[in-house]
């Protein structure tokens, strides 16, 4: 039997996202392996998100019950291990997720079950498992088959797809809690809002930099309504903070900061050999500069030769269009 | 002798210093920054207050100009007070990121840049460049630096020199990635463990190959090599001595019509720390077309442009304009079209400044080996 | 080389510079290894290579001899005669296996009180590194 | 040597300046058991009378016939004992001197090192003192005449006092003047009295002297011989104008064709002169002279159609054919007076001198200010615009002293006080110049020195305590870069005018005159004196003295008296009529020679010559020694073949002992 | 405090081209410059500072070459007292279990307090060493921490979850923290501090000596197989957006969007 089971996230009251783009590919390769797909919620107060995941069409079991008030990764797995004894499913599948990473490799230990983290695509063929996932930032891909074994576990990247309509009507189930008693040796303390300004653009997902094409510190509120609409801190070239128009700590270059977002949209910027040693760990550059020689579009992967003052409007207005 | 036995008094002679001011009054960052060089040589002699020295922002104010080295009257070297601080604070660990990272680079891949050692040749690619062979000989044996080898930016320098040398047709050759950073900037962020290890290393290196000289095509390369690699057998000279003597000799013949206004900037580790002040003019006057003008601010008396003492890796906390805008400024003073240096991070720096004042259009900052490498008849 | 062993060196300086400057070296009390001990002779012109050897033969693990500096001479050419003479000498010495290290030549002034200073750690630094001198039979001669 | 030796030992205490390091009482215990040493005794000051006395007496009760002095270097104190020890009977050469005071205990720490080096230093000293000849001094008689080289007021001061002392003076002039740097100056620190005023009756004098035979423009060519009898060679450097026809007038400068066009090295290069000149209105002697350099005729062969100068001169006293003149003399001293170079500010090229007319040197402010100058005495400056009076002065110190960059260690003495006289001059001239002086320290050590700096302070002189590191034009102002130390404020102050307080430094061509005579430089590139504090004028070379700034930087007054030292010094062997020579010559053994003539090769003095002798019936060539001539050097013994010829007190046997001394006690 | 910290000598492969060699599963690393993984890199900086707070002693564990080394000896120069390498080609590294179990018969049967990882190897990512380790020694574990707080006898551990929101736990000790980037700011090994580590003991082991059946940890062992690497098409330079100000801007933005980036 192929079945495979999907453990939805959630946090603070709603599903994360990850657990609609799993149903975008759980079903699939269910069919694929013979089986079905089960959804698994595990919280307290979870009907309403089980009626959310029952959306997708597959049954959803709900192990429901104050101990899991709050995410804990010790729970979490006693709960699985029991599941998978009861339930046997061919595949666990989490979120490759601040969730999932934390409790699921353990798992695969105390089960001695095979495990593929930060899977982007899965393949069941002739029997066989296989999944991609990424190596060397994305450099290279990675074709990982599984041994035959009574269940895979795997964890899957956020983002790879797009979430399935969610008009069906699935079964809700609750089950009970294969876990009687709190456990020792980890409680959960409490949630800590990540303070606001206070950036570490060291630590950001998405920078959006500017340069000297800004040309004076009036242009900035333009920046900052681009960099509110895609949830992204704001760093600037030595050019932008010598201006003073960016604070000295958000300088991006071997004088300044070494960043690694996933995403960097450099405005203005030319591209200096000391700037771009500094953003060199960005995943994707997006790069906006009137210069058709700049050297900023030797490392971008998406380029507009443009004045950013012309584009920029027009972007975040799209960007917030298409965000909705 | 062993250094480690040295009071900090007695390594860099404090009690040499007759508090004559030369050393802050010929500081080019004092109209930048609050650094008062002199003042470090006076209270460093207490030892008990040397790690409080040691903490002051301005100790990475310095730029390395060594103009007050140049200029002491009793042959101390004031900079190399705050250099010793530098390197308290660096065997603490506790550094900028930046630094950090520039300097563990160069532990492990040989340049301050984060780039891999095996890229360290990638400029040579379709180039028909003479690679050095350790023990065979050769006249003169090219040290390029980190700066030129990876940043695009200034490699020119190093792709237009061997245009130029093949056609002059000289015994020369370059290293393959086996170069390593000559430590110039290890020296003066403080560093002294890895710089001891790289003149160690480089020596090793840079005599297993008989050459007569080494020719550096940074200044910076050229200064440290000469004044802090004891050990080296070769005679080491910049380029634009080299290129001077082949200019002399006929070797070299210039095509076309420069009709442009050149002023060139000293560069202070060629000019003040090198000497070598005529033979960089002598390449750019011999450009046909060429009219060069001269800063007021020349020569011994050369502006610095902020580019050393490890200021690529460290921002000052100050504001006020740049030293290498104010140079810029001098030289869209003289309606320059060009200003000319020869030094990696003075092509770098005045570049930026340029571009920062928005002179883009009507000026051009350029290193002399890429005017050179313009104007060479095939 | 014993870690104790202190090397005993003859030296043959001039009246006029090295002599002199030994002397300065003295009244700016600027130390040095009292290993040297000094024979002052009129001109570096005046020093037989034989003296050295004799040195050498008498127990001396290193020789050094200062004059004054080239074109400096007193005598107007003595030092020259004296940098000839110890040039083939050093030959010589090398030739017979006696190690290099072990004799020095300088010019010293009257004015580089410093600079013998330099000189003598230089040449003690030198013997000691070469270790004993036991080349030649050591033979005591009764004057 | 019959006679068994029996030597006694000394060992000074030297105060404590010996017995702090060496422990000299078993210094003494160990020489008497020396062989030969019947005394050992140690005293405190052996240089002392009672100290000369207790060895005196030794001599006298125990027979001595050797002595050893174990105390300070032979340098300072050998003639001492030498003396002593003939006092009492021996002869002076029966001496031999251990250094362990500059060569052992000043130089050593730790006591049992020192003391066991002192030990060697006496052993080897008594292994040489037996063997020691007695030797027998020779005298020679002396030129009663005085060669002075140079003529600033160092020379004219000492050739007035030897001249006037009755004795012929030979004083050679450079230049076409005497007078030298102070006829340049203005006025004088601190008592403001004007140089020319005070040095033209002197300079008048010394050509006037009926004993001074002044060489003007001339050269000393070459110096042979030694103390009593030197022979001199002077080259008259032709002046194309017959000095004995020239009258002074300067119509022929007047007329001139390329007149005004040369700076003028008395003015410092600010004014202008011909190429026939008299360097100065006040020069003597009032002799023009055509500068072969300038001169259109000399260097092209035409001037217009006859050169003009020929044309006006109606004494006729121009004569392009004249050669220069070779003059021979015998004297039996010299004196250097040759002077001082101001430092050349173009080595500083951070100050600007070479770059901007109005950053001038001291020398060049003294031509400026001076009435005689070639602005008249008006204090005006090119700003590279226009000629101004400045009104922003500043004056820079130690430009070239106390600068090891410049090679310049030393203090030049004189700048901290014509800095304050120039200062004071200026605000005479221009009232509301704002005034200020950057300097390291103020030395004001002279007689009524410090007086006068206070003075000028109050003149409202500002005096800020910084050393300028640069100089460069911004505007038409120049920019003068500098910390106020006392405050730690790095300034750009903004000036019309610099005045670089340029110090003294030894001059250009002074290693001609150290190879003429054989002197040594000190480290400061001055000439060396023999002993800084006890013989300042005395050179190592005897018979040749040192005046004035040549020894290193001096103000006029210390100038004249070491002059004025320097003379009485040169007067001695020449009032004596006779000088002693060393008796420490070469002397061959004839019967082993074997006339090789290496020796008299080697010899650079020609003091050694073939002679043929009669051996057993054999017609032989032998080398044979002219003692008046030989200086001991020695450098024929080193290269004789046979050991045949050897310096008297440094033969082989005497120096192979001590050897073998300082060996065996390894 | 007994901790052991765990590091991993990586490629840096951010700027350089990647090639796979002609085996399919691994890749050509000529050109790569080696470095301490990130993540570690902070690990090794927590468990100094935690060290110089509460004294300590501190021993670094990691499989790999002799080349890495001078990245132990860096550990070293900034505080950690001992190192083992465990240096065995046997190892199935590419499977995080294999390397969770090495890992652990290292510290198994000695005492500990924490064991500190990096959350995540920057070249093959799984982000699962750590959490398997914890279980593989019996202890609790927190992963992508931001912030150590050490109790009597717990740990208070700040996790990094996404959008920047922390999650509070406690732990009891012994525990294992995989820690994330930023945590604090590593400190600087000078070359004098790495040649004074020098004299401090780095042992070097294979499986055998660690007393692990290679059996255990081996490409048999492990329950998945890398099959194949390959380098995913991706365009080489930049794509150049064309049109009007207005049109590129539209297209980017529809770009961003569906490319998941924003």
């Amino acid at each position: 039997m192929g079945n495979i089971l999907v453990l939805a996230e959630h946090r603070q009251g709603a599903l994360r996202d990850i657990s609609y783009e799993m149903m975008a590919i759980a079903p699939g390769l269910a069919q694929d392996m013979g089986g079905e797909v089960t959804v698994l919620l595990i919280g307290s107060g979870m009907d309403e998100l089980a009626k959310k995941m029952a959306a997708f069409g597959s049954k959803v079991l709900v192990v429901d019950d104050p101990l899991f008030e709050d995410f804990n990764a010790d729970k979490y797995q006693k709960v699985l291990s029991a599941l998978i004894d009861d339930l046997k499913p061919a595949v666990v599948m989490t979120g490759h997720t601040a969730q999932g990473v934390d409790f699921i490799p353990a798992l695969a230990v105390e089960k001695n079950l095979p495990l593929v983290a930060e899977v982007v695509s899965l393949e069941y063929a002739d029997g066989t498992l296989k999944a991609t996932r990424q190596l060397y930032s994305g450099k290279v891909n990675a074709t990982v088959a599984f041994k035959p074994a009574d269940t895979y576990l795997v964890t899957i990247r956020e983002g790879v797809v797009e979430p399935p309509d969610a008009s069906a009507d699935g079964a809700v189930e609750k089950v009970e809690s294969p876990l009687k008693d709190d456990l020792p040796y980890r409680s959960f303390v409490e949630y800590i809002e990540a303070e606001v300004g206070d950036v570490d653009i060291t630590q950001s997902d998405i920078l959006v930099a500017v340069g000297r094409g800004l040309k004076e510190d009036k242009n900035l509120p333009l920046i900052e309504e681009l960099a509110k609409a895609i949830k992204a801190d704001i760093a600037g070239s030595r050019a932008a903070t010598d201006a003073g128009w960016i604070p000295h700590d958000r300088q991006v270059g071997t004088s300044g900061k070494s960043v690694k977002p996933k995403l960097y949209i450099a405005m203005g910027i030319s591209g200096a050999f000391q700037h771009v040693a500094g953003m060199k760990g960005a995943k994707t550059v997006v790069a906006i500069n009137k210069d058709p020689e700049a050297p900023i579009f030797t490392v971008a992967d998406y380029a507009i030769v443009d004045d950013m003052f012309k584009v920029v409007p027009k972007l975040t207005e799209k960007l917030k269009e298409l965000k909705g | 002798m062993s250094t480690e036995s040295q009071t900090f008094t007695e390594k860099y002679d404090l009690l040499g210093c007759i508090q004559c001011g030369r050393c802050t009054g010929g500081c080019p960052v004092t109209v930048r920054a609050d650094l008062n060089v002199r003042r470090f040589v006076y209270d460093a002699y207490h030892e008990e207050k040397l790690e409080e020295l040691a903490r002051l922002a301005e100790i990475w104010d310095c730029t390395a100009c060594h103009t007050c080295a140049v200029r002491c009257p009793k042959g101390l070297k004031p900079l190399e007070v705050l250099l010793g601080l530098r390197t308290m604070i660096i065997e603490s660990g506790k550094v900028e990121p930046t630094v950090r990272d520039a300097l563990q680079s160069v532990l492990l891949e040989g340049n301050p840049w984060e780039k891999s050692r095996a890229a360290r040749s990638d400029w040579m690619e379709g180039l028909d460049v003479k690679i050095a062979e350790p023990g065979v000989p050769v006249e003169n044996l090219f040290f390029v630096c980190c700066t030129i080898a990876y940043d695009p930016r200034v490699q020119s320098v190093a792709k237009n020199i061997v245009g130029l040398l093949n056609k002059a047709g000289i015994d020369y050759a370059f290293l393959d990635e086996s170069e390593t950073c000559c430590g110039s900037e290890v020296f003066t962020l403080g560093e002294e463990g890895l710089f001891e290890m790289l003149v160690e290393d480089n020596t090793e290196l840079l005599n297993e190959y008989t050459a007569k000289r080494i020719v550096c095509l940074s200044p910076h390369c050229f200064t440290t090599y000469k004044t802090r690699y004891p050990d080296l057998k070769a005679e080491v000279i910049h380029y634009t001595q080299l290129l001077e003597e082949l200019l002399r000799e006929g070797k070299l013949v210039w095509k076309g019509d420069l009709q442009k206004k050149i002023v060139f900037h000293d560069p202070c580790y060629l000019g003040k720390q090198g000497d070598v002040y005529d033979e960089p003019r002598a390449l750019l006057k011999s450009i046909p077309g060429v009219n060069l003008v001269e800063f007021e601010r020349r020569r011994e008396r050369s502006l610095c442009c902020e580019g050393g003492g490890g200021k690529m890796w460290v921002e000052s906390e100050s504001k006020k304009e740049r030293l290498a805008e104010t140079r810029i400024k001098d030289a869209k003073a003289l309606e320059a079209d060009i200003v000319a240096v020869a030094c990696p991070f003075c092509v770098l720096t005045l570049e930026d400044a340029m571009k920062g004042l928005g002179y883009e259009e009507e000026m051009r900052v350029a290193e002399i080996m890429e005017l050179l490498g313009e104007f060479v008849e095939a | 080389m014993s870690a104790n062993y202190e090397p005993n060196i003859v030296a043959f300086l001039c009246n006029w510079c090295s002599y002199a400057g030994a002397d300065l070296a003295g009244t700016s009390r600027v130390h040095y290894p009292a290993n040297i001990q000094v024979i002052r002779v009129m001109c570096s012109g005046r020093v037989n290579p034989l003296y050295v050897m004799n040195a050498l033969q008498q127990g001396a693990d290193g020789v050094l001899i200062s004059g004054c500096h080239p074109g400096d001479c007193h005598y107007m050419e003595g030092n020259f005669y004296a940098r000839r003479r110890m040039g083939m000498l050093k030959d010589l010495m090398e030739f017979v296996g006696v190690d290099p290290k072990r004799f020095h030549m300088s010019w010293v002034s009257a004015s580089e009180g410093h600079k013998w200073k330099e000189v003598v750690e230089k040449t003690v630094e030198d013997a000691r590194e070469a270790g004993p001198f036991e080349g030649f039979r050591r033979r005591q001669i009764d004057w | 040597m019959t006679e068994k030796p029996k030597v006694g030992v000394y060992v000074c205490h030297c105060g404590i300046n010996i017995s702090a390091t060496v422990d000299v009482e078993t210094v003494a215990d160990y020489a008497l058991k020396l062989p030969n040493v019947e005394v050992a005794r140690t005293y405190s000051y052996m240089c002392s009378d009672p100290g000369q006395v207790l060895i005196k007496n030794d001599i006298k009760e125990h027979g001595l016939n050797r002595v050893i002095v174990a105390s300070c270097s032979p340098r300072m104190h050998e003639p001492t004992f030498r003396k002593a020890i003939q006092e009492a009977g021996l002869n002076p050469y029966y001496l031999e001197m251990a250094n362990i005071r500059e060569q052992c205990s000043w130089v050593h720490e730790d006591m049992e090192e020192a003391t066991a080096k002192s030990k060697k230093l006496v052993a080897a000293a008594v292994a040489k003192v037996r063997l020691l000849e007695a030797l027998e001094s020779k005298e020679v008689d002396a030129e009663p005449a005085a060669l002075v080289i140079g003529a600033g007021i160092a020379g004219i001061q000492a050739a007035l006092d030897i001249a006037d002392a009755g004795f012929k003076v030979f004083l050679v002039e450079k230049t076409p003047s005497v007078g030298g740097r102070m006829a340049q100056l203005d006025k004088t620190f601190p008592t403001l009295d004007c140089s020319a005023c005070i040095l033209t009756p002197k300079m008048v004098d010394c050509a006037s002297h009926p004993n001074i035979e002044l060489l003007s423009y001339s050269e000393v060519e070459e110096i042979g011989g030694y103390i009593g009898n030197f022979d001199v060679k002077v080259r008259k450097k032709a002046r194309y104008v017959d000095f004995d026809k020239c009258t002074g007038c300067g119509d022929c400068a007047a007329e001139c064709r390329v007149k005004d066009r040369f700076p003028s090295e008395f003015d410092q290069g600010m004014g202008k002169r011909s190429a026939i000149y008299l360097p100065f209105p006040q020069a003597v002697p009032a002799k023009y002279t055509i500068d072969p350099e300038s001169c259109l005729y000399l260097t092209k062969g035409k001037c217009g159609k006859n050169p003009k100068c020929q044309e006006v001169c109606k004494a006729e006293a121009i004569n392009f054919d004249q050669e220069d003149e070779i003059v021979e003399f015998k004297v039996g001293a010299v004196i250097v007076a040759t002077g001082f170079d101001p430092f050349d500010a173009s080595r500083k090229p951070e100050y600007g001198y070479a770059d901007y007319p109005n950053v001038i040197t001291g020398m060049e402010m003294e031509r400026l200010v001076s009435a005689s100058g070639p602005t008249g005495g008006k204090v005006t400056v090119f700003n590279g615009e226009e000629e101004i009076e400045p009104k922003e002065i500043a004056f820079i110190k130690c430009v070239g002293s106390r600068d090891a960059s410049v090679g310049n260690e030393y203090c030049s003495r004189v700048c901290c006080m014509y800095v304050a006289k120039q200062a004071h001059l200026i605000r005479d001239k221009i009232p509301d110049a704002n005034i200020r002086v950057y300097y390291i320290d103020v030395r004001a050590f002279g007689k009524g020195f410090e007086e006068f700096y206070d003075r000028v302070r109050r003149e409202n002189v500002r005096y800020i305590r910084g050393n300028p590191s640069e100089i460069f034009k911004r505007g038409n102002k120049l920019v003068v870069k500098v910390e106020d130390t006392l405050t730690a404020t790095p300034l750009e102050d903004e000036v019309d005018l610099v005045v670089l307080g340029v110090g003294l430094e030894p001059r250009a061509d002074m290693r001609e005159i150290m190879d003429l005579l054989r002197l040594s430089q000190s480290p400061d590139k001055f000439f060396l004196e023999a002993h800084p504090k006890l013989r300042p004028v005395d050179t190592a070379t005897e018979g040749v003295f040192l005046a004035g700034c040549c020894q290193g930087p001096k103000d006029i007054p210390d100038t004249v008296a070491q002059a004025k030292g320097a003379a009485s010094s040169a007067m001695i062997p020449l009032a004596r009529g006779k000088v002693m020579i060393s008796a420490q010559v070469a002397e061959v053994n004839e019967a082993t020679c074997r006339g090789c003539g290496f020796c008299v090769n080697i010899c650079p003095y020609t003091a050694v010559e073939l002679v043929t002798i009669n051996r057993f019936g054999h017609e032989v060539e032998v080398a044979r020694v002219n003692e008046a001539l030989c200086k001991g050097c020695g450098s024929c013994s080193a290269g004789c073949l046979s050991d045949s010829i050897q310096p008297k007190s440094f033969r082989d046997y005497q120096i192979l002992p001590q050897i073998a001394a300082l060996g065996v006690l390894k | 405090m007994k901790m052991f910290v765990c590091i991993k000598y990586v490629p840096d492969t951010s700027e350089a081209e990647v090639k796979v060699n002609p085996d399919g599963v691994t890749v050509d690393s000529a050109r790569f410059s080696f470095d301490i993984n990130d993540a570690d890199n902070y690990a090794v900086e927590e468990s100094v500072l935690i060290k110089e707070a509460k004294e300590g002693d501190i021993t670094v564990v990691s499989i790999g070459p002799k080349q890495s080394d001078v990245m132990i000896r860096m550990a070293m120069a900034k505080g950690c007292d001992q190192a083992v390498r465990i240096e065995d080609d046997r190892i199935a590294t590419h499977d995080p279990l294999m390397v969770a179990k090495v890992l652990a018969g290292a510290i198994k049967g000695q005492e500990f307090d924490l064991v500190l990882t990096g959350c995540m190897a920057s070249d093959d990512g799984h982000m699962s060493t750590g959490v398997a380790l914890a279980e593989e020694l019996g202890v609790s574990h927190a992963s992508m921490v931001k912030k150590v707080e050490l109790l009597d006898g717990k740990v208070r551990a700040h996790r990094e979850l996404e959008g920047g929101l922390l999650e509070v736990v406690e732990l009891e000790l012994p525990a294992v923290l995989t820690i994330q980037t930023g945590i604090n700011e590593p400190r600087y090994a000078p070359i004098r501090g790495i040649r004074l580590a020098q004299k401090k003991e780095l042992k070097v082991v294979n499986l055998d000596e660690l007393g692990v059946d290679p059996a255990v940890v081996g490409l048999d062992a492990s329950k998945v197989v890398l099959e194949q690497l390959y380098i995913p098409e991706v365009e080489s330079s930049a794509e150049f957006i064309e049109g009007e100000a207005e049109e590129k801007a539209e297209k980017l933005a529809s770009i961003l969007v569906k490319g998941g980036l924003v």
